[in-house]
């Protein structure tokens, strides 16, 4: 066994005994269903105190972002040793203390563009829970074309105005701040002229309206710039290359929704789900066929998660093949809640019934092709980008 | 399927027929309907109901002699491929396709419910399946004798327009096991006889769906239809007519879906330029408009069937199902992908469209269901 | 029953009867292999006298081409009788007497645009099997863009001078005319510019030679032009309104691969043929739901050509929908060979095994969805004509 | 898979063995290679085999004191890959990985036989499957016992590399009935032992494959791999080694197919554009190449565990021949059909990458059999 083997062993028996010790019993288990889940923020209130008190002690020891530098409030962890700690939490059952868009986007955004000025103020915050992030990109009508940013920030000198609209902009309504794409150059290329702005909900001229989905659910919002005034400091990154900031977070989106198959599967694979199930589905040659083929292709799909994400910390780019992982998680999540769907028969549609929040997950999962970037605009990438085929 | 099959081309009664119906629906029935419906936290507006009613609808598998317009199952069919293209809500599937299918083979005293039925003024539910799939010979919920007449106590687990229905068909056991395909009975009881506990379920298509508690409910002699025992056999016409039915709407659907997105791809403009010039979407619209051609032959087929050669129509009634259940989930992925973020929105139409495709594709036996029919009947 | 129905009965008794007094017993239920087909022709060579005898009889009665009118050679059948005709072959076992691109394709051309004397001269010696044609229509490099059409044909005064070089040309080398594609206007756009003439292979200047294919059979050939006379009366139609004809019977051509399930399988199902070979291969759930989809699909596409052929007799036509055909018809039979290669396992991949000629044939499928205009030819043609798609 | 599984990266060595290979093999087995031992009559360059074994390719999976660069089952997963990416053939899979792997495990009687695969002067094929599928359990060869000896009589329906191979391990009942896993015992024979009768099968691969008949064949107790009646768990790591190997070889073929084809798709101009231009094709190419990659990491997983955790590999090597096999078959179908009509000619090599993934697909468990395999291990 290698030293730097030895090293991990050691710490995977550390992390989980300080899990095991710190993880109040009652959250230990418990399905990771909506109601579970810690965003954190101004205006967030915790379910019970096993939340509050896991909370606190993640943060304590820097566990709610565990691979960021220790001076904004992270672990430090290398990847492999964040792998392990994943894997004991799921194996103990141990629900994530805190989620959140400034874990997930935000932070690596600034952690790679912020200067320190905007690190300082902005990441220890979002590992503490205290103030929640929302995502502001999509603009009404624009769909796939990200670019296509019509709100403006306009440069008064001391301030950003700005003026416009965003549209899926997650829990809006629930969320402290914002970081938006804004145009601050109209007479430059669609790609160029973009910038990436912060700025707090509570600024006046903010306003937000959530969207009804087809699930019922409300997650997303629309969200209103009418004259905000935003200080100049707020800008991250160098005025006009927004694009870049855009690039580099839709590539760590992607790979984040291709990994996606939460919610009421838990670490749970479908055949799991249904293996444990009364009444034979799976007797049914059609339901078996679909259920084999789905287990062979999660499966594969699952080492592939772990081969990039291993590139990636080799240092080697992942790059635009970010887009297959988009692509082919998402299809596979699909999937697996129209057969979870096929296999609930009549009890799968009713929207509260025996599958408890069934129908609405199944229904949310068909955003998963569309949010962060279309199936189609992943295909093109992978052609275009990866495939290097031609225009013309 | 057989050499004398007649052709699957619409007649002109039958172009009459769709044409006056689609036209109908569109001003009476459109999607908006079904939105104000569910909404008003209604299952279906009855002043639609009596619409149908007037133009015979209602009546269209009723013999004339009990005041019906008896104009088939190829007819019927195509009355439910155009409610399916705006999701048209009534009983008519359970009421005028089923029951009244159910009922004209069950001899003079069924004549009062058929007028009933034709008239638009008794509905019907079909009180059939126990568990979450389709298993018609699973029932268990148990008709005991008592003298004379029977006490029925179990649960219907799922039955269509079960809370609104002021009549109700129901299987039940008198003799044998669960499993077992003889030893059913039919009833057909007034809905608010006592001890019948009707549950509202909550569903994704807002449509009228109730679990049924049967608490000792009486019944006699006279409440059976066919014979005791023998239920399955009484039931089967109103099955296959249900399941021909219920696949047409299906495939109905499948091209309102269809053909609302064709419309969203002509007019929406991405990338500068119209994203149905984008050729992966058109080889997959095109790709899905074959699917639904194919498809309505089989539902053509199976309507002619149960018309000219009902002894022989199970193949054909399977296969109209079968397909149709993978033609609507097609069509509505395709749909509401192609549709983008705003698909994912309730002010759009698109996602109930994907809903109702979903309880239409489980409803009277789903693919694999239908595909193992199919199998059996072609021997393998 | 109505007077047509009676008819109907009437004729399918005849017909019956007619067969079995005609066709020689030991061609019924014969597999109908490839070595079974009757092609005619100068060069043809039956395999027995029974196939002879049979060819001669359904001469004598106009049954080689059946809707063909009587002075040709026909029977002069309706749509109805036609389809009764095709059925009590099939039910009573016996071979097509007759099989030929001059019956499928010429013959039709000749019918919708030639003039009289071609009519005469031509078709009586298709009916009767003594001349056997050959389509030239795909040339090099040119692949599915038909009209890009290199072959030329100069008008000379008395004849036409032909040059230029065709692929794709089925059986040239036993063939003993071709029709062709030439080009008559070089100036003209693609489409125009193009004529439909006929040819005699023994012309001097005509060579071919056979095309070895994956399956290892050469049932294609090249054929080179090298300064052929043809006379001016062999050109069928308008001058430079050749692409018309090449429409009207790519459109008869696809409608008839759409419907080729023929072969190995002469009338059988896939399910059917499974279920009675030894071992029951359909126990494996894969193989099973495979079988059962295209169960449901074949005999779902088998109406769906019923339907469409009953349209066109309806006088309604079929138009751009025949590309459906086409593209459905032939993805069903490549996953109908597919699947006999599935469930013949290691015995499927003998050129010579147990399963007689399986893989060549599986192999030959592969050009289904190539040959008459390729699926993806197909998908555009119903997108931009059918559902009117635009083009940006 | 398990959470000690090490990484599925290439390392430094694993990246310097595939560029070696390839470009070896791109010099020395090239399509054309194929092709010219086709139109020779002859399934392999015996050429080639000096070279490999020259390279060390032929002890990838023997011991170094047998003279083997024993670089284990990753290593040889990515010749194995390699060799698949031009359809490279020679006796590699059935004696380098099959039957090294199953002799290092047989104790110092079979040094020697590992010395002369190592050294290439050995070769192998295993005689396993007696019907048109794989399976072991199945087997009905009989070897009789005869004082000390066996006499083995039967046949083995379809033997890779039986018809060239110097040895042949074969699967023989010594007790027990077809069908059961028990009273099977592996020997290890000279195939120019009397009695036996080696038909070589024309296949569409254009491989080594024979049928192998025992009439009495004579083999002693020193000739058994293994415990007698017990020669599955002898042949157990052969078997996982040769399908984890084969489903690389077939991942290779998927990506070889692809590259040609893309070549084509960015070369050949068609409607006056290039056809790579269109969008349909380019996002069948972009799935084509997502489904490759899957597969990939599919299987750098089967080699990694058989390297270091042997005993827990069974589910990932059914997951990589399942994952290959499919991929394969997408590549192909999508190669020639993109290629057009000229992919249909046999002048052109695409249709040789179609041939072998049929065969491929079936030797060692076709996807069906490996996808129970998955479940059966899944618990479902």
């Amino acid at each position: 066994m290698s030293d730097a083997t030895e090293d991990l062993a050691g710490f995977r028996a550390d992390i989980a005994a300080w899990i095991s010790a710190n993880c109040p019993a009652p959250l230990l288990g418990r399905p990771m269903d909506e109601n579970a889940i810690v965003w954190g923020g101004r205006k967030w209130t915790f379910t019970d105190d096993n939340q509050r008190l896991w909370l606190e002690r993640a943060v304590a020891r820097g566990l709610t972002a565990p691979r960021w530098p220790v001076e904004y409030g992270g672990a430090g962890l290398t990847r492999a040793q964040e792998k392990i700690y994943r894997e004991e939490m799921e194996r103990l059952g141990a629900p994530p203390p805190l989620e959140s868009f400034g874990l997930w986007m935000l932070g690596p955004a600034l952690l790679e563009f912020g200067n320190p000025e905007q690190k300082a103020e902005h990441l220890p915050k979002i590992t503490r829970g205290q103030i929640r992030w929302c995502q502001g990109y999509s603009e009404p009508g624009a769909g796939s074309d990200l670019a296509n940013v019509q709100t403006r920030a306009e440069d008064m000198g001391d301030h950003w105005l700005v003026n416009g609209q965003k549209i899926w902009t997650s829990y809006a309504d629930r969320a402290d701040w914002i970081f938006a794409l804004v145009r601050t150059d109209r007479d430059a290329p669609k790609h160029k002229g973009i910038s990436f702005l912060l700025m707090d909900m509570e600024t006046p001229g903010i306003t937000t309206r959530p969207i009804r989905l087809i699930s019922g659910k409300s997650p997303f919002c629309e969200t209103f710039f009418d004259n905000v005034k935003v200080p100049k400091t707020n800008l991250v990154g160098e005025l006009n290359r927004g694009w870049d900031i855009a690039k580099y977070l839709l590539t760590h989106e992607r790979e984040m929704i291709g990994g996606g198959a939460r919610g009421l599967l838990g670490g749970r694979s479908v055949s799991q789900i249904l293996a444990s199930q009364e009444g034979d589905v799976l007797a049914d040659p059609v339901l078996r066929a679909e259920t084999m083929q789905l287990e062979v292709d999660a499966l594969a799909f699952g080492l592939t998660m772990e081969r990039y994400k291993d590139q990636a910390e080799a240092g080697r780019g992942v790059g635009n093949a970010s887009a297959m992982l988009k692509y082919y998680g998402t299809e596979l999540n699909k999937r697996r809640y129209e057969l979870l769907m096929a296999t609930a028969g009549s009890e799968g549609v009713e929207w509260d019934g025996p599958h408890g929040g069934l129908a609405p997950e199944w229904l949310r999962t068909k955003a998963n092709s569309i949010e962060g970037g279309t199936t189609e605009v992943m295909l093109d990438i992978i052609a275009k980008r990866v495939l290097e085929m031609p225009n013309q | 399927m057989n050499d004398m099959t007649p052709s699957l081309l619409d007649t002109e009664d039958e172009v009459m027929l769709r044409d006056a119906a689609r036209g109908f629906i569109a001003d009476f029935a459109p999607v908006s309907a079904l939105r104000a419906n569910r909404d008003a936290g209604r299952a279906h507006d009855p002043a639609l109901w009596a619409e149908m009613a007037q133009m015979g609808w209602t009546g269209v598998l009723v013999p004339e002699d009990a005041g019906g317009a008896d104009m088939g199952h190829r007819a019927a069919g195509i009355l439910s491929e155009e409610m399916g293209r705006t999701l048209a809500a009534s009983p008519f599937l359970s009421t005028a396709v089923i029951a009244a299918s159910v009922l004209r083979d069950a001899g003079p005293r069924a004549h009062g419910a058929l007028q009933a039925i034709a008239a638009g003024e008794a509905t019907y539910a079909l009180a059939l399946d126990e568990g979450p799939k389709f298993a018609p010979a699973a029932t268990a919920l148990q008709a005991e004798r008592q003298g004379n007449a029977f006490r029925l106590s179990g649960a219907k687990a799922f039955v269509a327009d079960g809370s609104t229905a002021g009549r109700i068909l129901v299987l039940a056991r008198t003799s044998g096991m669960a499993g077992d395909d003889a030893g059913l009975t039919l009833f057909d009881i007034d809905a608010a006889r006592a001890g019948l506990d009707r549950q509202t379920l909550s569903t994704i298509d807002s449509r009228d769906h109730a679990r049924l508690v049967f608490d000792g409910v009486e019944a006699t002699g006279d409440d059976i239809i066919g014979d005791l025992d023998n239920g399955l056999a009484a039931l089967r016409p109103g099955l296959q007519a249900g399941q021909a039915a219920l696949a047409a709407e299906l495939t109905g659907l499948a091209g309102g879906a269809a053909a609302i997105t064709l419309g969203y791809l002509k007019d929406r403009r991405q990338f500068d330029r119209t994203i149905g010039s984008f050729q992966a979407l058109q080889h997959r619209a095109a790709h899905l408009w074959s699917e639904i051609e194919v498809t309505a032959s089989a539902i053509a087929n199976a309507g002619r069937l149960l018309d000219h050669m009902p002894a022989d129509a199970g193949l054909a009634v399977s296969l109209a199902k079968a397909r149709a259940a993978q033609t609507a989930k097609l069509a509505v992925s395709e749909a509401v992908q192609m549709h983008g973020g705003i698909g994912m929105t309730d002010a759009h139409d698109i996602g109930f469209f994907m809903k109702r495709a979903r309880v239409g594709a489980e409803w009277l036996g789903d693919y694999g269901h239908h595909a193992a029919v199919i199998a059996a009947l072609r021997g393998f």
